[in-house]
């Protein structure tokens, strides 16, 4: 069963992927695709045990991002990309898709080599208990340090989407 | 968790679900015409039965499936068309946490009253809860209509406002309980404390003093934390956009706001999803603050062992578990009515004021109550080690 | 140490500070005057209130303390702690402090009263009459810093405090061009000499940590002097071929270099020729600081460090031979001069000449003693010529002077004490101080040449007697020779100007019992009537001299008919018979004219150092090096060779597209992972 | 878990940051390109998570979540400097904007 989650959730994360970079219409599209990837990314953490991450994961990404792409999509009335001809580069798209094929499968042939199968973990692993405790004790540093960055980045957006730069 | 704790769960999920939503129209016709001075909602009728106008959401049913649905031009055909369903269901599968219940053991098997009994349930309904955004959202955007844009706008922004607020109001409580899991919370909101404890730890009066003793108070979430329980209900009907918060479909300034260009089911998607989540406010309030499905000062596990001689062990849990389950149901139903109440009490606010309200008030106030709680916290430590 | 502390010296130094920063400060924030009654009591108030309470700790030390142990210290707090130096923000009150102390409180009181009236007239629209005030009190805090300082760094602090404020009050009528050169002039020369001080704290600091005793503070170094007697400069091989060099003494060098830094700030051969300048300052400033003080600092500094000095014969006869010749030289300047002012001047730098010469042949109470005595009746001269100046209308000229004794009665009868007691008449001050420096240079046999000092002495008196009579007469007697609008406005000065001018008049008058010879007390049965001598002595530890009173008294008698010889000479050229002057300067012909124009010294200088100096900075240091290396190669060449790199081939890659940068970007870092995971 | 170990998981973040990075590459409309950073960051995430479960400790994970917060603050800005960018130049088409030169 968890075999079967994990192809539909990675052939939606990969589809809607490639939903979001292919959708040429409108941004709406993109972002809509970029919801499903996201919570198929959360579906894929669950499968890893990452309950805590994949949570977030819904809430951050699916629900606050995401949601701030589209309410700007919406705020600045995009309908169409509005160049639609600039989009068209055909060699390119070929080009870069060959590159990005090929790279993964030169990663797959690396990776392979290392395969091994996944050990057992405690039943706490990946809890919430367990990322609080490690967050607020060993990486307590790192919580403050974020709690700065989202207070400046705060500020910045405030004085940014406020100030008229004439 | 066996399966058929499952199909005990499901069962009451249908139940709920199926039995609460749709009444909700009939409780919500009655409960304003009862407030506004009217007998309202005495029409329809089955050969002149009206059964308290107990018919008139059967009758509201068939109107809208048979309704036209129109799609205006322009449009984006397919948001339309997922955007109801997309509001609806996330309402519904909140409830997979909600416990109606504890766990009984009934005839050999376990049976959990809760569909899927998380480590992280709250976090779960948060998660859930934030994807709702995107229905009222890009219904708005998908009907090709400068009042719908408008009122997408708006309850995109007051959703993620408030979901904010939502989440940090309640950390006080999780640091009480220690735990995201709503069926843990039940079994600790049995407990009781002595409401003169101080009294003894302060040295005042001695161990074993009758009166501190006798005086106990459950540990119920709203005892703990009474101004956050507001505070939550407070954001969540924000979620859930209804008066006084209804100022993205604000008749008065934006027609409809979002859904302006639904009509038929599909409008009538909106409306269950709104009478659902009244239900999902209601059952999370009262897992989270009001003892779940215990009973005041009695402990289910001590009751059903005080039952056990008289009815033998399996009927002295089912017993339990019917008790549970109409505690909860009652506990929920008044808190359906509280939001009622207010919903027909209270004027829309201005959007400035409902974005104030959350930011400047909400916001400040449940960080505060962390830093209380926490100070709270350590203070008892300290004085029962 | 407990039983010398004494806290109440800081205040000494600190409320001409506080006062000067008050009226500083307010001047810089405000931007307007504070009532001229407030500046006068705040500008006042300070130096009386110093010196009162120099007066108190000043008897204290006298009475209290035994003569062997005689000194208070007051440690504010290590100012400077690196390594072995350590250098205290301290005050130390000896003997040797307390009589410069005295003379600095008290004729500095004297003489900011005496401004008061000066500089009542200037209501300039920079706050003139306030800034002035401002500047004198910040001189007195510094000038007290320099006599107070438990250690060179401190002293030096003050020494340089005493130059910026020399500096600020020369100019300050600077709206006149000539003013503010002449103020430059005193800075850029004083500079010379303060290098020459720096590099004797240098090298002092560096064989006292060579010896085992890393100090600068004055009475560790006096008592330890004996470990650096002995140690000569490590001289680099190349140097070996100069004859004598290699044996240098390490103390004679540090000696000599202070005694560079005396000379600048003592106007001695070869740095004296920024005080006749310095007349360019209002008169006030003259007395104090150019005639009273500041100009006294480097005899007062080689008093101080005489334990030093003492163990260096080579730098003792430098100095007294410098100071014999700068006696002498500026007196015959000072003969042919008209400017008032600048008559007192070069005979200021005659008698800071005086003083060297008795440091040089270790009689420094000697030259304390004149230091004292030429505070009072030289600051009584200058204040009198300032009254002068005041009635003439700011005319210095003396040939425009003449008879103004019945004008202004009370300058001229302080003015007459004044350049009696320069003369060296007895009972005035100045002869016994005279007296007793030359005496000490009569027997002062280790030092080389003594009996020629002694003969130079003895003409610098009688030209001194001569030149000041000389002035007095032109000024004080005989027919006005101003115009006629001046002459009806002559006018007697205020009390403010008067009061300090009778003052210092008595002093002049009595001063000179302070040290009273021996020899002289013993003919009316006082012991130890040279009471300044045995209160110096056990700090400046000069050499005694045996010898019998009845020669001592003869060569006081020969000094007596030497003085009275010249102003015999002056009142029969000036008085009697003033027709015979001119034939006199026509036969002299090119020497006088060579005397009155101060023997070209300045143009010499010009000619010799500024000019090369300012050729090789402009040709060599400002057009090759700044213009041509610094500028040119180092600033604008990278400029242009950054801008040639980036316009011929840099600006290609930039495209101003953001997808190609990231395009880089993304290359960039599929490369840094190949090359990570290349073995993989 | 059948056959699927951390190797599969690896293969899908690679090509979701594939497909990321072409996005950013080759699309001219800022927001798309915007979006395409996220799943760049979304893949190295799945990545770090995977590892996480793969080396059975939780650093992997809460590396995971500080890049969510940092991808939190940096959608924060980045929309808001693309919101003034609009006000003032009326477009979001990134070739639009070429000031970035000499």
């Amino acid at each position: 069963m968890r075999a079967a989650l994990f192809w539909i959730f990675s052939t939606a994360a990969v589809g809607s992927a490639l939903g979001v970079v292919g959708s040429l219409r409108s941004p709406i599209n993109s972002a809509l695709s970029l919801v499903v990837s996201m919570l198929a990314l959360a579906g894929l953490y669950i499968l890893l045990e990452a309950q805590f991450v994949g949570l977030i994961q819904v809430m951050v990404y699916a629900g606050a991002i995401v949601v701030l792409f589209l309410f700007v999509i919406m705020l600045l009335n995009l309908r169409g990309s509005g160049a639609a001809g600039a989009e068209n580069q055909p060699i390119a798209k070929a080009l870069g898709a060959l590159v990005a094929v090929a790279g993964t499968l030169w990663l797959a042939r690396t990776l392979a080599a290392s395969r091994a199968p996944w050990p057992d973990v405690e039943a706490s692993f990946g809890t919430t208990q367990a990322i609080g405790e490690a967050l607020y004790t060993d990486y307590v540093l790192s919580v403050q340090v974020a709690g700065v960055l989202l207070l400046a980045g705060i500020v910045a957006a405030v004085v940014l989407a406020k100030k008229k730069i004439d | 968790m066996a399966m058929s704790t499952v199909w005990v769960s499901i069962f009451l999920f249908a139940l709920v679900l199926l039995a609460f939503a749709p009444v909700m129209t009939w409780v919500e016709r009655k409960q304003s015409a009862l407030m506004q001075d009217r007998i309202g909602a005495n029409r329809a009728s089955i050969l002149g039965f009206k059964a308290l106008g107990l018919i008139h959401p059967l009758a509201d049913v068939i109107k809208m499936i048979t309704k036209e649905d129109t799609v205006p031009t322009g449009a984006h055909r397919f948001l339309h068309l997922v955007s109801p369903f997309i509001a609806v269901a996330p309402a519904i599968i909140s409830f997979a946490v909600i416990p109606y219940g504890g766990v009984y053991e009934l005839w050999g098997t376990r049976v959990s009253l809760t569909v899927a009994d998380l480590d992280y349930g709250v976090l779960y309904v948060f998660a859930i809860g934030s994807i709702a955004t995107y229905g009222s959202m890009l219904a708005g955007w998908a009907g090709n209509n400068n009042f719908g844009m408008l009122g997408s706008i708006r309850v995109s922004a007051q959703m993620i406002s408030y979901e904010v607020a939502l989440g940090i109001t309640v950390v006080g409580l999780f640091m009480i309980f220690g735990t995201l899991r709503l069926t843990d919370m039940g079994i600790l909101q049995q407990e009781t404390f002595r409401l003169f404890g101080f009294l003894e730890h302060a040295g005042v009066v001695g161990k074993g003093n009758g009166f501190v003793d006798a005086v106990t108070i459950p540990m119920w979430g709203i005892v703990l934390q009474p101004l956050p329980f507001f505070m939550f209900l407070t954001a969540l009907m924000a979620e859930n956009k209804r008066a006084p918060f209804d100022t993205p479909e604000g008749e008065s300034e934006i027609v409809a706001g979002y859904f302006i260009e639904y009509s038929g089911m599909k409008f009538g998607l909106y409306m269950m999803g709104e009478w659902i989540e009244v239900v999902v406010i209601s059952a999370l309030l009262t897992a989270m603050f009001l003892g779940g499905w215990s009973i005041p000062w009695v402990r289910e596990a001590e009751m059903i062992a005080a039952w056990t001689p008289v009815l033998g062990e399996n009927m002295a849990n089912l017993a339990a578990m019917v008790l549970a389950v109409h505690v909860f149901l009652i506990k929920v139903i008044v808190l359906i009515w509280f939001q009622m109440l207010i919903r027909w009490s209270m004027p829309r606010f201005r959007y400035d004021q409902v974005m104030n309200l959350g930011w400047k008030i909400l916001l400040p106030l449940s960080l505060a109550n962390i830093v209380i709680t926490a100070f709270g916290i350590l203070i008892v430590q300290e004085v029962t080690r | 140490m407990t039983g010398h502390e004494n806290a109440a010296l800081r205040w000494i130094p600190l409320l001409p500070l506080v006062a000067a920063a008050l009226s500083g400060l307010w001047l810089v924030f405000a931007r307007r005057e504070l009532p001229r009654a407030a500046v006068i009591a705040l500008a006042c108030g300070a130096p009386i209130a110093s010196f009162a309470i120099s007066v108190v700790q000043v008897f204290q030390l006298a009475t209290a303390l035994p003569a062997d142990a005689r000194y208070y210290t007051d440690n504010l707090y290590t100012w400077i702690s690196a390594g072995d130096f350590h250098a205290e923000l301290a005050f130390l009150l000896d003997p040797l402090s307390a009589v410069m102390v005295l003379v600095v409180t008290g004729v500095g009181s004297l003489i900011h009263i005496y401004a008061v009236g000066y500089m009542d007239d200037d209501h300039r629209e920079d706050h003139g009459f306030q800034r002035f005030f401002a500047y004198l009190n910040l001189f007195t805090f510094s000038m007290l810093m320099l006599v107070l300082g438990d250690n060179l760094l401190v002293m030096f602090v003050g020494w340089e405090g005493v130059g910026v404020c020399s500096y600020l009050l020369i100019g300050f009528w600077y709206l006149e061009s000539a003013n503010a050169a002449a103020g430059m002039k005193a800075f850029v020369v004083n500079r010379i000499g303060d290098f020459g001080f720096l590099l004797g704290i240098f090298l002092l600091f560096w064989a006292f940590a060579a010896a085992g005793v890393p100090t600068i503070e004055f009475r560790e170094m006096a008592a330890n002097v004996g470990l650096v007697a002995g140690q000569t400069l490590a001289v680099p091989d190349w140097l070996s071929f100069v004859p004598g060099y290699p044996s240098v003494p390490l103390l004679t060098l540090a000696c000599l270099c202070l005694f560079v830094g005396a000379c600048g700030k003592s106007a001695q051969i070869p740095l004296y020729v920024w005080l006749p300048d310095a007349m360019a300052g209002p008169t006030p400033v003259s007395a104090l600081i150019h005639a009273a003080t500041m100009v006294t600092a480097g005899v007062y500094m080689v008093c101080r460090m005489s334990f030093a000095f003492s163990l260096s014969p080579g730098a003792q006869a430098t100095v007294a031979w410098t100071g014999a010749l700068t006696a002498f030289f500026a007196a015959t300047i000072g003969l042919a001069q008209n400017d008032i002012k600048k008559v007192l001047a070069y005979s200021t730098v005659s008698q800071l000449g005086y003083m060297f010469m008795a440091a040089g042949v270790a009689a420094y109470s000697a030259a304390i003693f004149h230091v004292m005595t030429h505070a009072f009746f030289k600051a009584l001269l200058f204040l009198g010529a300032g009254s002068v100046i005041l009635g003439m209308h700011h005319e210095q000229d003396i040939t425009r002077m003449g008879g103004l004794r019945r004008r202004m009665p009370v300058t001229w009868l302080t003015f007459l004490v004044g350049v009696i007691a320069i003369a060296g008449v007895p009972p005035f001050a100045g002869f016994f101080s005279k007296d007793e420096i030359l005496l000490a240079a009569n027997l002062a046999h280790d030092i080389p040449g003594h009996h020629t000092l002694w003969l130079i002495g003895l003409a610098t008196a009688f030209l001194t007697a001569f030149y000041m009579f000389r002035l007095y007469y032109l000024v004080f007697t005989g027919h006005s020779r101003a115009d006629h609008h001046t002459q009806d406005h002559i006018h007697e000065s205020g009390k403010w100007v008067l009061v300090p001018l009778v003052v210092l008049a008595v002093l002049s008058l009595i001063g000179g019992f302070f040290g009273l010879p021996d020899a002289y007390g013993e003919l009316v049965g006082v012991q130890e009537s040279n009471s300044l001598h045995h209160f110096l002595q056990p700090v400046v530890n000069a050499p005694a001299h045996e010898i019998d009173h009845a020669t001592e008294f003869r060569l006081a008698a020969l000094i007596t008919a030497i003085g009275l010889a010249g102003i015999a000479l002056a009142t029969l050229l000036y008085y009697w018979r003033k027709d015979l002057v001119a034939g006199i300067v026509s036969a002299l012909g090119p020497l006088y004219a060579l005397v009155r124009d101060k023997y070209r010294i300045d143009e010499l200088y010009d000619l010799v150092i500024v000019r090369p100096l300012g050729a090789i900075s402009r040709g060599i240091l400002a057009r090759g090096v700044d213009q041509g290396l610094i500028d040119g190669v180092g600033v604008n060449g990278t400029a242009s060779f950054v801008r040639a790199t980036a316009d011929g081939a840099l600006k290609y890659l930039q495209t101003g597209f953001a997808q190609s940068y990231l395009l880089a970007m993304v290359l960039g870092g599929a490369l840094l992972v190949a090359w990570l995971v290349r073995g993989a | 878990m059948g056959d699927i170990s951390g190797f599969h998981f690896q293969i899908v973040a690679a090509l979701i940051f594939s497909i990321g990075a072409l996005g950013v590459l080759l699309r001219r409309n800022m927001i798309v390109m915007f979006m395409s950073i996220e799943l760049m960051l979304n893949a190295a995430n799945l990545s770090l998570v995977s590892f996480s479960r793969e080396l059975g400790n939780d650093q992997g994970q809460i590396l995971a979540f500080m890049v969510m917060v940092v991808a939190a603050v940096e959608v924060a800005v980045g929309l808001a400097i693309i919101i003034s960018l609009v006000r003032n130049r009326d477009t979001v088409n990134i070739e639009d904007t070429s000031q970035l030169k000499w």
